[in-house]
């Protein structure tokens, strides 16, 4: 049998027998979903470096599931994070209702997120683009009673962009009579120029919303913030990164990177790309800066990921190898150190229950491996070095550099200093500063939970210093799949025409600094005396114990003053007002069923009358 | 012609009341004389000056000289459904001015939007 | 091995004046029998399947050949359409077995049997005033179980019901007086040939009055006035019933009419027009319904806007399309009724706001009501998805993107709303009081059977095609149909 | 690698500490004599840092208030591995040639945030309330200093600091004079970076008294005293690399230093201190608007 089909089998049956048989007790249905998840990886691994084909037919229509490297890269992501996350499942939802339905939710997501990267025609790409927008919708709406319009805004949004592709995916087929991805790039050059925008500004709309691109972000931050910890890490992590995918396909395989045929070109990218980078960019910043005033840990993230992705859709719209080496680059790391915060701040959900800043701190003492993991999470994301992040966003910024697209690099470097607030917020806020004394019995979290955060931390690292592996399964995706030259580099050293960085030396001096700083420092001057968080320099006044100073509340005060301006504005609440506008009109509507018997009769003759009227066009 | 004149102006004289009569009766009125209308007019096309009527009651009759006999099968049928609707109507005009004490169907809205 | 195909319609006749006999001998019989009967005619119609595939059935009552005799015509469209008749009175009829406690009980199942006769008769017939006999008694009987709940707003909607669909009937019946008139015949076949050398203004008169009459059972804009109150007021059997079959035998005489009978072409533009038109407004009414079974009327209505679209379209695959969004609207909107059905009895209100917190407190039938919900907002692996997105796909490959895209902001109105009683059904905190209730085993087996062919159809949409494919090629293959109409028993 | 640069590398530190600390001290002077008093000697930071070092009392509030000295200093460190220091013909090179211009801009926050870190844990409300308005500042003058940057790399079409030291052979030939607007921008992020008078909003010691290392004393405070006066250097360094030419010899990078040192010394004499809002945005204002007409220049 081929793999293909097997593995999605395994999937979605290991789903349907979570909740059926799930219903028995506990360890069954989570063990049924780990045991299909761990199966089907396993059969996801042998596939590696191979190109399969599974073609059938289906209601007429030809649809082909195949396996290329670039699904497989992505594969990569889902069943990694998927993975720790059901390993992290099994103890966050203990003890909880309805598990059975999330194990269910769960698997049907991560089975139609792989449906996704193995669809070889845009059908079932939309076949299962459409479970998987049902499936999460199911986990956003996990919890009941809070989650009832963020689900519905989600479900909307998503609606909406699925339908746009809907549209351009049947405007592609009544052109080619062929759903297929090969058929789409062989015949793209023969699409007039107003199909091809209309096309690309359909897709642009559904992947973007997925994606969580400003400004059709809005969904993200509620539902994030909504859903169970352990879902939001995949649903950041993994879900979004569907967009990505969605856009990859779009820029490089449907149009075969042809787009600069018909499009003018800008600093050598052509238009759309260009227009969709500024888009990414913009995304990155102002997410950012949004992101910065929240108190909510999870919808912090959630503006956080929102800005990330910016940077992969950014990187993807540049074009040059580099750029899109970048932007895969920043998809792995995305997913890892997404799925390591959001796990994170999950852990500290599951032992304090809140997210909120002004509620937490002091905890790094009580939970110091979530401390550890959060730590490296934000060096992560701020791209600092010598993590993976920096690698990433390295390319990215010499990606953009090398095309001299001078304002798009300030604004994306402004975003890449804006995050160091947030992250510092994220850290701060739970982490640092006093701890409430209703905090001081915490226990840090099982292992079943630190596992999975601790395995992606030792990832960043990992990538940190070393992502020559990584790098190669990009450079093979570029070569096999999108057709573009792969840009150089070496074992540890990163190459663009600019410059280089050679990250195993940067990890290396930092630890070799690091490590002789702190013996000598440690060893060579006395034991330090260790005082209680409260036992602090307060001029003069004793506050007693029981008083927090935690200073968490409107902590970047200042600079929401300074950039109130962008703040005030709030795409949602446009779209919010112009959804209620339109519920309004659509009430109007209902006015014409008046419930006088007679009116409906007079409508018959009326209609009657007036086809009759106008009977000749109708001969 | 006059029957056709006759139909049609009992079909519109029916679906004026149906249209502008506020009692529930009259309405039901109408849709009877609609019927009726329709009846006559389903007949009149079959009917054929100076024939009679589609009866071999003599063996010297000649199929020529019959009015065509399908419109009065149809009729007897359409009579027959007519009959039924009107007094399934009346029923529940009776059952509407059991529970609202009027039979104004302009006040009969309780249905709406 | 299938039995004379007359007995489709003579059995359930036969059944539905015998049932106030038997009712008189035991209460409990009259529930039965119309499980047994319709079951017979779904075997009938599952029998005769493959062999309509094929060629034609014609069944020639009485010796009298076509175009003279009364005939019935079982072609792989009618056997279709009396499939799915069958099916969904077969299903509504076990749920039956125990929600209609109401008394007098044995005239609700006789007038639900008259309901499956005519419609089986409407789809089945060769003849076009059988046609309009049989659409009568469909129609006499709805109004009836309209009416059947003894409650103030049963009655008006009732009569509200009767007043359209009686002035519209007679329509119909003018249409087959000018039709007669003209063409001297009543067999479908024969006028589709003859009418060809008649006057188009008189031939497009009788199609309009004929169309105005099938439009209002079919729902069409601005037809369908009855349909909102009657869906909401009629036991939910009815309503299910009504989505079910009542409309689809409707939708089937519209079809029959524009496209074997008469020959003209603007009617499929007036058609995919008043389709996108019935669809939007259907879908904006729906979208703040206070009342849970209205609601679902609109929804009805709209979907059935879909069905006209597709139909509009007149080409093979839209055609396709269409039948296949009348099945799943078939299977899904009776799940979706029943279920609300239920809710609606357990929580004594028939208001959306009243069903809060249902999905905690009767997790199977909110199960059932979200399955049928997501199924029909047309989510895939669900069957509604097919069917969408072959209507689309034809609609976008005529050159109509505009309305296809009409057509799917629809889509998202109709998500929106669905979701918001879902999550009502889900999210809100129930209210107080103590509920008793239990489901009947009998509701869950139907709603069961309607879950598992949605589920079915929907992951092997082929299975279905193949016999919808010679249905849609029969209603634009007339000659086809009239040549075998005209031929038969030589 | 060779031995001297082995040797350079474990003297660079030290030396870049001493020159730094020194600068302060002379700065202190200076500021005194403009005040119209006499400052402490220039070697009086140097002292109080040896006697911090030797206190016996280390009072530490947790892990991370203790490793965030040790962080910093290493995040300076390893900054100053990648920054050329002396071309001419001894060079100092350290690592430079394994990391570009970014990694400088990103490896420069390393120590930063890990100061941040470990001021968050000291428990003082007053630590994060200076975090807090540093990491704000940080954002305000990263624009223009980002411009500044960008608008070498894309003239001299590298973004590796040795090359663009390349390019400036002769004086006429300095970034000062070639790109007087990236310049601008450039010093005006600098006056933000090194926290003189107008943007000492982070330590403010009659605010929030002295910020985050309020709570820090004994080893800890001559650690960042240390990492104070090496992050100057390290900045004047980086400066001088990118704008003055490099510089050949210690004699001349200590005086282009020195002069780069001078100019924040002497707009903050003169000038009270900033709000925070106000300091973000002032560098969103002029020293922006002149960096993006350097931009638009460079581009055509």
């Amino acid at each position: 049998m081929n793999t293909i089909p097997l593995i999605l089998l395994l999937l979605f049956g290991s789903a349907l027998l979570a909740y059926f048989v799930g219903k028995i007790n506990f360890v069954l249905k989570v063990g049924i979903a780990l045991a299909g998840l761990l199966v089907s990886s396993y059969f996801f691994l042998t596939l590696y470096g191979l190109s399969e084909k599974f073609i059938f037919h289906l209601a007429g229509f030809e649809l082909t599931w195949q396996i290329n490297s670039l699904s497989w890269f992505f594969g990569m992501l889902i069943f990694g994070l998927g993975i720790l996350v059901a390993i992290y499942s099994t103890v966050y939802m203990r003890g909880k209702e309805r598990v059975d339905f999330y194990c269910f939710a769960l698997c049907t997501t991560i089975a139609s997120m792989f449906g996704i990267v193995v669809s070889g025609d845009l059908l079932s790409f939309f076949f299962f683009w459409e479970i998987m927008t049902w499936s999460s919708f199911l986990l956003v709406i996990y919890y009941r009673y809070e989650a009832q319009t963020a689900g519905i805004k989600y479900f909307v949004m998503s609606a909406i962009g699925a339908y746009s592709m809907l549209i351009a995916i049947l405007m592609i087929y009544a052109r080619l009579g062929s759903f297929s991805f090969q058929a789409l790039s062989a015949g793209w050059q023969g699409f007039s120029l107003g199909t091809q925008i209309a096309i690309i500004i359909l897709f642009v709309m559904a992947f973007g919303v997925k994606a969580a691109m400003m400004p059709l972000h809005t969904w993200a931050p509620e539902a994030y913030a909504i859903s169970p910890s352990s879902f939001t890490s995949l649903f950041s992590g993994v879900l979004s990164k569907m967009g990505i995918y969605g856009f990859v396909l779009l820029f490089y395989v449907f149009s075969a990177g042809k787009l600069s045929a018909s499009f003018v070109d800008i600093h050598g990218t052509s238009l759309p790309g260009y227009i969709l980078a500024w888009f990414g960019a913009l995304s990155a910043l102002i997410a950012t800066l949004i992101a910065i005033v929240q108190d909510d840990a999870k919808k912090l993230l959630a503006y956080s990921s929102v800005g990330q992705l910016g940077y992969i859709i950014l990187g993807l719209g540049l074009g040059s190898s580099i750029g899109v080496s970048g932007a895969l680059f920043h998809a792995v790391n995305h997913t890892i150190f997404k799925g390591m915060l959001f796990l994170a701040v999950g852990a500290v959900f599951y032992r304090t229950g809140t997210r909120k800043f002004s509620e937490l701190g002091g905890l790094i003492s009580r939970m110091p491996y979530t401390f550890f993991v959060v730590l490296l999470g934000i060096i992560t994301i701020a791209g600092i070095p010598p993590l993976s992040g920096f690698g990433s966003k390295w390319l990215i910024y010499e990606a953009i550099i090398q095309k001299k697209m001078v304002f798009l690099a300030v604004v994306t470097f402004a975003a890449s200093t804006a995050s160091f607030m947030y992250c510092y917020r994220l850290i701060f806020g739970i982490f640092l500063g006093q701890r409430d004394e209703k905090y001081d019995d915490v226990k840090e979290v099982p292992w079943a939970m630190r596992g999975p955060m601790l395995l992606l931390s030792l990832f960043t690292i990992y990538l940190g210093f070393y992502p020559y592996h990584l790098l190669n399964l990009i450079a093979e995706v570029e070569k096999t799949v999108l057709g573009i030259h792969p840009f150089a580099y070496g074992q540890s050293v990163l190459f663009s025409r600019f410059g280089s960085v050679d990250t195993m030396t940067v990890m290396n001096v930092v630890a070799v600094v690091f490590v002789i700083v702190f013996v000598l420092f440690s060893l060579l001057y006395k034991r330090s005396r260790k005082v209680g968080l409260k036992d602090i320099h307060t001029s003069g006044e004793i506050p007693g114990e029981e008083i927090n100073l935690h200073y968490a509340i409107d902590f970047y005060q200042p600079f929401s003053r300074g950039v109130g301006a962008v703040l005030k504005r709030s795409a949602d609440r446009l779209y919010m007002n112009f959804a209620s506008n339109m519920e309004g009109l659509f009430d109007m509507m209902r006015y014409i069923y008046t419930g006088n018997g007679q009116t409906y009769v007079m409508y018959v003759i009326v209609f009657l009358a007036f086809v009759l009227a106008f009977s000749s066009w109708l001969i | 012609m006059i029957y056709y004149v006759a139909a049609f102006s009992l079909i519109l004289i029916g679906t004026y009341a149906v249209l502008v009569k506020k009692n529930m009766v009259k309405i039901v009125l109408g849709l009877s004389l609609i019927d009726s209308g329709v009846n006559i007019l389903l007949i009149s096309l079959g009917y054929i000056k100076g024939k009679t009527a589609p009866i071999f009651s003599t063996p010297a009759l000649k199929a020529q000289n019959m009015v065509d006999p399908i419109p009065q099968a149809l009729v007897l049928t359409a009579i027959v459904i007519g009959l039924a609707v009107t007094a399934l109507a009346l029923t529940i005009v009776i059952r509407l001015y059991d529970h609202h004490k009027t039979l104004d169907i302009s006040k009969i809205r309780e249905l709406k939007w | 091995m299938y039995l004379d195909p007359v007995l489709m319609i003579a059995v359930p006749l036969f059944a539905a004046f015998l049932i106030p006999i038997l009712g008189k001998i035991n209460k409990n019989i009259a529930k039965y029998v119309p499980v047994l009967v319709i079951g017979f005619n779904l075997y009938e119609a599952v029998m005769l399947l493959p062999v309509s595939m094929i060629k034609p059935v014609i069944v020639i009552i009485a010796a009298w050949r076509p175009p003279l005799g009364i005939n019935l015509t079982i072609g792989p469209l009618g056997n279709m359409l009396a499939l799915i008749i069958s099916l969904v009175g077969f299903i509504v009829s076990i749920y039956n077995i125990k929600f209609v406690e109401e008394e007098p009980n044995e005239k609700f199942h006789m007038l639900f049997m008259l309901l499956v006769a005519g419609a089986t008769g409407m789809v089945l017939t060769g003849d076009i005033f059988n046609l309009f006999v049989f659409l009568e008694i469909t129609s006499i009987s709805s109004y009836a179980l309209t009416a059947f709940i003894r409650h103030r707003d049963s009655a008006e909607a009732a009569f509200k019901y009767l007043v359209i669909g009686s002035i519209s009937s007679t329509f119909v019946l003018l249409g087959v007086a000018l039709i007669y008139a003209t063409t001297g015949t009543l067999n479908m076949a024969d006028i589709a040939q003859k009418i060809q050398s008649v006057d188009p203004k008189i031939a497009v008169t009788a199609m309009i009055l004929l169309v105005t009459g099938f439009g209002v059972e079919a729902e069409m804009f601005p037809l369908n006035g009855w349909a909102p109150d009657a869906y909401s007021q009629a036991p939910t059997p009815v309503s299910a019933a009504f989505g079910g079959i009542v409309v689809k035998a409707g939708m089937y005489g519209l079809a029959r009419l524009i496209f074997t009978i008469f020959n003209f072409h603007g009617i499929f533009y007036f058609l995919l027009i008043m389709g996108i038109i019935t669809l939007l407004i259907a879908e904006m009414s729906a979208l703040r319904q206070k009342q849970i079974k209205r609601m679902l009327a609109f929804s009805s209505i709209g979907q059935m806007g879909l069905v006209m679209m597709a139909l509009g379209l007149a080409t093979q695959e839209g055609v396709v399309g269409g039948l296949f969004q009348m099945f799943n609207h078939a299977i899904i909107k009776p799940l979706l009724f029943l279920s609300a059905g239920y809710l609606v009895f357990y929580s004594g209100s028939k208001n959306i706001e009243d069903l809060d917190g249902m999905g905690r407190l009767k997790p199977l039938t909110s199960f059932f009501f979200a399955f049928g919900a997501f199924a029909i907002m047309g989510l895939p692996p669900f069957s509604g998805f097919w069917s969408k997105l072959i209507i689309i796909s034809e609609t976008i490959r005529n050159g109509f993107v505009v309305l296809a895209a009409l057509a799917l902001i629809g889509s998202v109105i109709e998500a929106v709303y669905y979701l918001r009683v879902v999550g009502r059904l889900y999210f809100k905190k129930p209210h107080e009081g103590e509920r008793t209730h239990y489901v009947h085993p009998t509701a869950i087996v139907a709603m069961t059977l309607l879950t598992l062919i949605v589920l079915f159809v929907g992951l092997y949409p082929d299975f279905l095609m193949t016999y919808l494919k010679p249905a849609a090629a029969e209603l634009l293959n007339k000659s086809a149909y009239i040549k075998d109409v005209l031929t038969a028993g030589l | 690698m060779s031995p001297m640069n082995i040797i350079w590398m474990i003297a660079m530190p030290f030396i870049g500490a001493a020159i730094g600390l020194l600068y302060i001290g002379i700065s202190r002077n200076i500021t005194a004599r403009v005040q119209n008093r006499f400052g402490p000697p220039p070697y009086q930071n140097i002292i109080d840092i040896i006697k911090l070092y030797s206190k016996k009392t280390a009072i530490t509030h947790g892990v991370m208030f203790h490793l965030g000295p040790v962080l910093a200093i290493t995040g300076t460190i390893s900054t100053l591995m990648f920054v050329p220091i002396l071309t001419g013909n001894y060079p100092i090179y350290l690592f430079s040639f394994q990391g570009d211009l970014i990694l400088l801009m990103y490896i420069m926050v390393f120590g930063c945030l890990a100061m941040a870190l470990g001021a968050g844990q000291s428990g003082n409300p007053n630590s994060a309330i200076g975090v807090s308005r540093g990491l704000t500042q940080m954002f305000g003058y990263e624009v223009p200093f980002v411009i500044a940057l960008i608008i070498l790399m894309v003239r001299f079409d590298t973004s590796s600091v040795l090359d663009i030291i390349k390019a400036q052979d002769t004086v006429a030939h300095w970034n000062i004079f070639r790109s007087p607007f990236s310049f601008i921008a450039a010093i005006a992020a600098f006056l933000g970076m090194m926290g003189n008078k107008p943007f000492d909003i982070v330590f403010a010691p009659a605010e929030i008294s002295s910020g985050p290392p309020s709570e820090y004393g004994g080893k800890y405070l001559a650690l960042m005293q240390t990492n104070r006066g090496l992050f100057a250097f390290v900045k004047l360094v980086l400066y001088t690399d990118l704008f003055l030419g490099g510089a050949g010899d210690f004699i001349t990078l200590i005086l282009k230093t020195f002069a780069l040192f001078l100019i924040p010394l002497f707009i903050g004499i003169v000038n009270p201190r900033f709000r925070t809002e106000q300091a973000m945005t002032f560098f969103w204002k002029w020293p922006t608007a002149i960096g993006v007409v350097g931009l638009v220049l460079v581009l055509l």
